[in-house]
């Protein structure tokens, strides 16, 4: 891990410098780009003020995310089993991706008011689809070979689900948890737009409404480190889980 | 110990018949081999057997109970080896019994070594030689707990030797135990060695042109397979062989 | 005989080619923009010999757009001028469109919200902007209350007849859409008018802005379009049925009725009681500032005088 | 076809019918959510006038749909090609999905002006992250042992891609397509509110703040209408393209 | 027509040593045949040949070129059919072929037919018998345009008689052609009717322990399986190969 890490760290490195110096060779005012110097200087200076607001975040994309997937696991897998379903729901599904959060938000909120429930209802909202599609995909995909001999030796539809389709989905699944957790941060912070006092999302609305625009990209900083974490956290979880590839080919 | 009968069994892939009122049968603790050309259909009675297809007409019956297009009343061994890549050599081999009751890994890990696979247990299929990964299908339909075994050209992939330590193994088990056999094969030695009774299946739509009782005694010896009789019973089945193949 | 000149080029520009302006909205269009589509529909702007496009900013928010110089023009207000003026951006008020701030605090009746005082232990929906709090804080103190007794939460995307059937008692909306609005829909509504409590906040909102560097070096389009703006507002002054059909003619996806009602009711506001449209005085906006840097809402001093300007207004 | 869709058909017809009917019986207020009925009525009232709109959006969406498609596939293309890369540049990707458009829409307008530029940039940067998510996943999830067979047979890097890599991908793909498609329409929408004369996306905005809540699902209904045409199209294409399986099944 | 010097090749897997200082040549034109226990290594050697794998140790020269490691050197047919599910029959037998000439369609779908697939040119693999598979392989990899061809146990799925079939149309297009071809089986018989000689590999880890030069003129006819020098010979291997399998 150490040893492969240093690579994508440079390039960023190199785009930090790229962009600093750019900063000051073409004067690039503060309001508009500001420079990395000034974005790290903002985010030391004001950590104390701002911690709150991305402790808020993560709980709230944690909750959200673990949600969204367990609801995405659990279509996929209702549809995978039944094929009637799938065909009856599949467009709703693609549909769901489709209600804009400016038409969903006063619904929610008129219903939910303005507490966690539509908060987390956006990030599940963000989250279950890509899961839920590639799981499909995974789940069909199976190897045909190892279906029959699984039906040939008896195996309940269960124990083919369980002992064949699932772990032969796996894969696919992790392509989908890789997705959709890079979207949860973000959809997390779009949904305190909607109606929070702490979080990223609030701090970046107030930042960017007084024209802060440092303390905008000391937002995004830390929606980029938290998302980078999950991401991180879902790759472990895939080397962990799917150790068969690596001894194939080694 | 089970008794199948298969009775007017017709089968036909798109436009193609492949099997044409096929009558079989198979007694309660007997080993039949069937024997045919490539293509004519071996296979595809074995799915029909285990339920995977349906037959476009017919009765299959285990035990005078009708089990047509009914799964996993029979313990499989396919022609390739179907081993999952997620699971290493032991879990693959309690997989088909892991669907009816809870595995015997004691067991399973004794019969690996029976299998020369003892340095291989924890192994996955893809570090495996083809012919070890035959041998992994083969105690894995071993340790399912049905009583009709269907094996499907299981030693095709091994050297002379193995395949007679195999052979000889599978008659220990069949003597002990008296499953009842269906074996596909194409060795014709391996036939005669192993069955009771070898049925000749024709070219397309495939039937029993012939049927050959196997007259030695059991226990069979190693030695058998250099009597006269053996190699006379060998041609005899060449000759019937030949026949469909200039057909 | 200097004037005529100026006009005699300006009539040789509309014949020959017109210079292309970009216009950007701080909203969706509504009647705070009649004169500008006003003008655009009159043709006040072609005499002018100027081309404006009027775009609306979405996202991207109309300060920068002006103050970056991809837009020419925008709307603000006297408050967003303010604060990123002290963040150094380049903008300058050059017009207000309404004299007097037409914003304040609106509940449904049923809410029994009559004064400031009424807001304690009610719940306030705002957008989260710490100038909200100060605002309230500061009308509650003249009545002895304090804005610690209210719950302010932030009501993001929802609009004010959403918030207000659950969880909110009181917002902050602009009387001459939202309020009319709720005439419209026969939602009676108290209304505290920040002018009717507080000097200080009579700020301009909405102004018309450009940029310093426009103001520096090309004063002459400035005045061009103030001036075709000015006729546009004058207009809608004089006409206000005429000037709404205008609009809903120009924004056909806008509510025609709330438009009409909207601009029957705003017309008489833009000029109201100052000399000519768009008069800005210097004392409003001292005024304001000092107010925000006393609450803490700014983090220096504004310079006032380079803010705003009123030498591009038409003489009258 | 015809046959299979009337299943999700009813489904929608029936969720139609219960939204009709608790509109009526809860007296739920117009501007709240609207009844089907009066959605339809403004739909067909007002078709002239918002027609261009739509057309406009489709035109966006088309465009921004299939150069997201090209990018997306040719970054997973040559992410996969090169290992090295990969490693360098797949933190970037997922820091790409951590831009909120509220920072980026200054920049994007400062940098390319409220042309068609920003809008394009914006549903690529929407579209080519599932397509290159899955797309890399597929691709690295080739059956080894014919990877083994290619390479014993001479077949160099770049046939090992076309004639093994990339068809075996091709399912995979259209997962990744799928879910792109589907956010591609709503991405357009996005852009619009980027400073826009015409599109949805305005259409939208326009009645939104003029408290029209039936125009505002008018625009819903044909977002979700683009949405089901482009995943009709996609599933379309992906029947014809990935021929054998069906065979393999049958 | 190629000339293959294994030197002193060593492999081994994890901590297994499987090669070790393996010496092998196969001459011009040679027909040279490897024989050896199950999991012996007979596929590693051809993997090292075909550049899968690196050796640990020695040098694999194909005409006097150092090919060790280097790819697309030989035609081979793998142990496992390997083919392309998405592609036709067809397509799969001229993949080969296409990596590096504009493939023969024609020449192809005669050679499917003369391998009894006349009919399954446009079949999908899925459609077909394990041993119809087996052939679209073999096939494959006479349609390959390498000079050396590396066959492992090419006919293992087939029936005596198919299998008689593709021997002897594989002599015939070596007698014509005259290819070298290395050649991996577990069946004496057929080792002994096509080879010019025999190497016998010991059990791990694995080197030549005997090489047995075959005497038969060609071309060869059927009959010579009959004849007793064959037997005598066939016996001799046996014993060679009981010997290894009793260590
Ligand atoms: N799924 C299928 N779709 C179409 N045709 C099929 C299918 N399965 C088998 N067949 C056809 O059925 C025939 C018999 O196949 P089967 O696998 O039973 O042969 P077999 O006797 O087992 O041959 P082998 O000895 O080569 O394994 C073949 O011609 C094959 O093409
Ligand atoms: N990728 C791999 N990883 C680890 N071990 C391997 C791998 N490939 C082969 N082996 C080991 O190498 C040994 C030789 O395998 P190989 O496939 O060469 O045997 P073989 O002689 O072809 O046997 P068979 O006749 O059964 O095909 C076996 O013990 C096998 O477990
Ligand atoms: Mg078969
Ligand atoms: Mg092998």
């Amino acid at each position: 891990m150490i040893r492969k890490s240093w690579l994508p760290v440079t390039v960023i490195l190199f785009i930090i410098i790229i962009w600093e110096l750019s900063s000051r060779f073409f004067a690039i005012p503060d309001w508009i780009l500001p420079a990395p110097t000034g974005i790290m200087t903002e985010a030391l200076a004001g950590w104390a003020d701002y911690q709150h607001h991305i402790f808020s975040t993560i709980q709230l994309t944690i909750y959200g995310f673990l949600l969204g997937v367990t609801i995405g696991l659990l279509i996929a897998i209702a549809l995978h089993l039944m094929p009637k379903l799938r065909e009856a729901l599949y467009p709703l599904l693609i549909m769901s991706q489709n209600i804009p959060i400016i038409v969903l938000a006063p619904l929610l909120v008129i219903w939910f008011g303005f507490g966690l429930t539509p908060k987390l209802i956006i990030i599940v909202l963000v989250c279950f689809f890509p899961i839920a599609v590639a799981t499909i995909d995974g789940l069909r995909q199976t190897n045909p070979e190892l279906i029959h001999y699984m039906k040939m030796a008896g195996a309940t539809n269960k124990q083919i689900f369980t002992k064949l389709e699932l772990p032969h989905a796996l894969p696919s699944i992790f392509s989908g948890l890789k997705i959709s957790a890079t979207y949860s941060v973000m959809g997390a912070v779009i949904s305190e737009w909607l109606g929070a006092n702490q979080g990223i999302g609030v701090y970046m609305t107030l930042a960017s409404s007084s024209f802060r625009t440092d303390r905008v990209f000391v937002a995004i900083l830390f929606i980029m480190i938290l998302c980078m974490l999950f991401f991180a956290i879902i790759i472990g979880l895939e080397k962990l889980l799917i150790r068969w590839r690596k001894d194939e080919n080694g | 110990m089970s008794t199948l009968a298969i009775k007017d069994l017709s089968k036909s892939f798109g436009g193609d018949t492949i099997l044409s009122q096929l009558e079989l049968k198979v007694n309660e603790g007997e080993f039949v081999s069937l024997l045919g050309p490539s293509g004519s259909g071996k296979s595809t009675i074995f799915h029909l057997i285990g339920g995977l297809y349906q037959p476009d007409k017919g009765i299959i019956e285990l035990d005078g109970k009708d089990i047509t297009g009914q799964k996993g009343s029979i313990s499989y061994m396919p022609q390739s080896p179907s081993l999952f890549p997620w699971r290493t050599v032991l879990e693959n081999v309690v997989l088909a019994q892991e669907l009816f009751e809870k595995p015997d890994k004691q067991k399973a890990t004794e019969m690996l070594t029976r299998a020369g696979l003892a340095d291989y247990i924890n192994s996955y299929p893809a570090q495996l030689s083809g012919g070890m990964r035959q041998r992994v299908a083969f105690v894995r339909s071993l340790l399912s707990p049905q009583s009709l075994i269907c094996l499907d050209e299981p030693f095709s992939a091994l050297d002379e030797f193995t395949r007679l330590d195999m052979q000889k193994w599978l008659l220990s088990i069949w003597e002990e135990e008296r499953p009842s056999v269906l074996f596909v094969t194409h060795n014709i030695e391996e036939t005669i060695f192993l069955s009771d009774r070898i049925l000749v299946l024709g070219a397309r739509p495939a039937n029993v042109i012939e049927e050959i009782s196997i007259p030695f005694d059991r226990p069979r010896e190693e030695s058998l397979t250099l009597t006269p009789e053996f190699l006379q019973l060998k041609k005899q089945i060449f000759h019937t062989l030949r026949g469909i193949n200039n057909d | 005989g200097g004037g005529s000149t100026e006009n005699g080029e300006a009539e040789e520009n509309a014949s020959e080619e017109l210079k292309d302006i970009t216009f950007v909205l701080d909203w969706t269009p509504n009647t705070n923009h009649t004169g500008l589509y006003v003008a655009q529909e009159k043709g006040y702007f072609e005499e002018q010999g100027l081309n404006v496009e009027i775009v609306m900013p979405g996202e991207a928010g109309a300060d920068q757009m002006v103050a970056s110089g991809r837009a020419d023009f925008g709307i603000s207000a006297q408050e967003a001028v303010t604060e990123a003026r002290v963040q150094d951006i380049p903008i300058v008020s050059i017009a207000a469109v309404i004299q007097h701030n037409t914003s304040g605090f609106a509940a449904p009746v049923d809410r029994g919200i009559t004064s400031p005082a009424d807001f304690a232990g009610k719940t306030y929906g705002g957008w989260g902007a710490p100038v909200e709090a100060a605002v309230i804080d500061s009308l509650m103190k003249q009545e002895g209350a304090s804005v610690d007794d209210v719950e302010i939460i932030n009501m993001g995307e929802a609009n004010f007849f959403t918030a207000v059937e659950r969880d909110v008692d009181f917002a902050w909306i602009y009387y001459g859409w939202t309020g009319v609005e709720a005439e419209l829909r026969d939602v009676e509504l108290d209304m505290l008018y920040l002018t009717d409590y507080s000097e200080k906040l009579d700020y301009y909102t909405p102004v018309i802005t450009t940029n310093e560097e426009m103001v520096n070096s090309d004063s002459e389009t400035v005045s061009a379009f103030v001036a075709a703006v000015a006729k546009g507002y004058q207009f809608a002054i004089d006409n206000p049925s005429e000037a709404a059909d205008i609009l809903i003619e120009a924004v056909p996806d806008l509510d025609p009725e709330l438009v009409k009602a909207s601009q029957e009711w705003l017309s008489p506001k833009y000029q109201d009681d100052a000399a000519r449209w768009g008069e800005q005085d210097a004392e409003v906006w001292q005024n304001y500032a000092d107010w925000m840097f006393e609450n803490e809402l700014l983090e220096k001093e504004l310079d006032v005088e380079s803010a705003f300007t009123n030498e591009f207004l038409p003489e009258e």
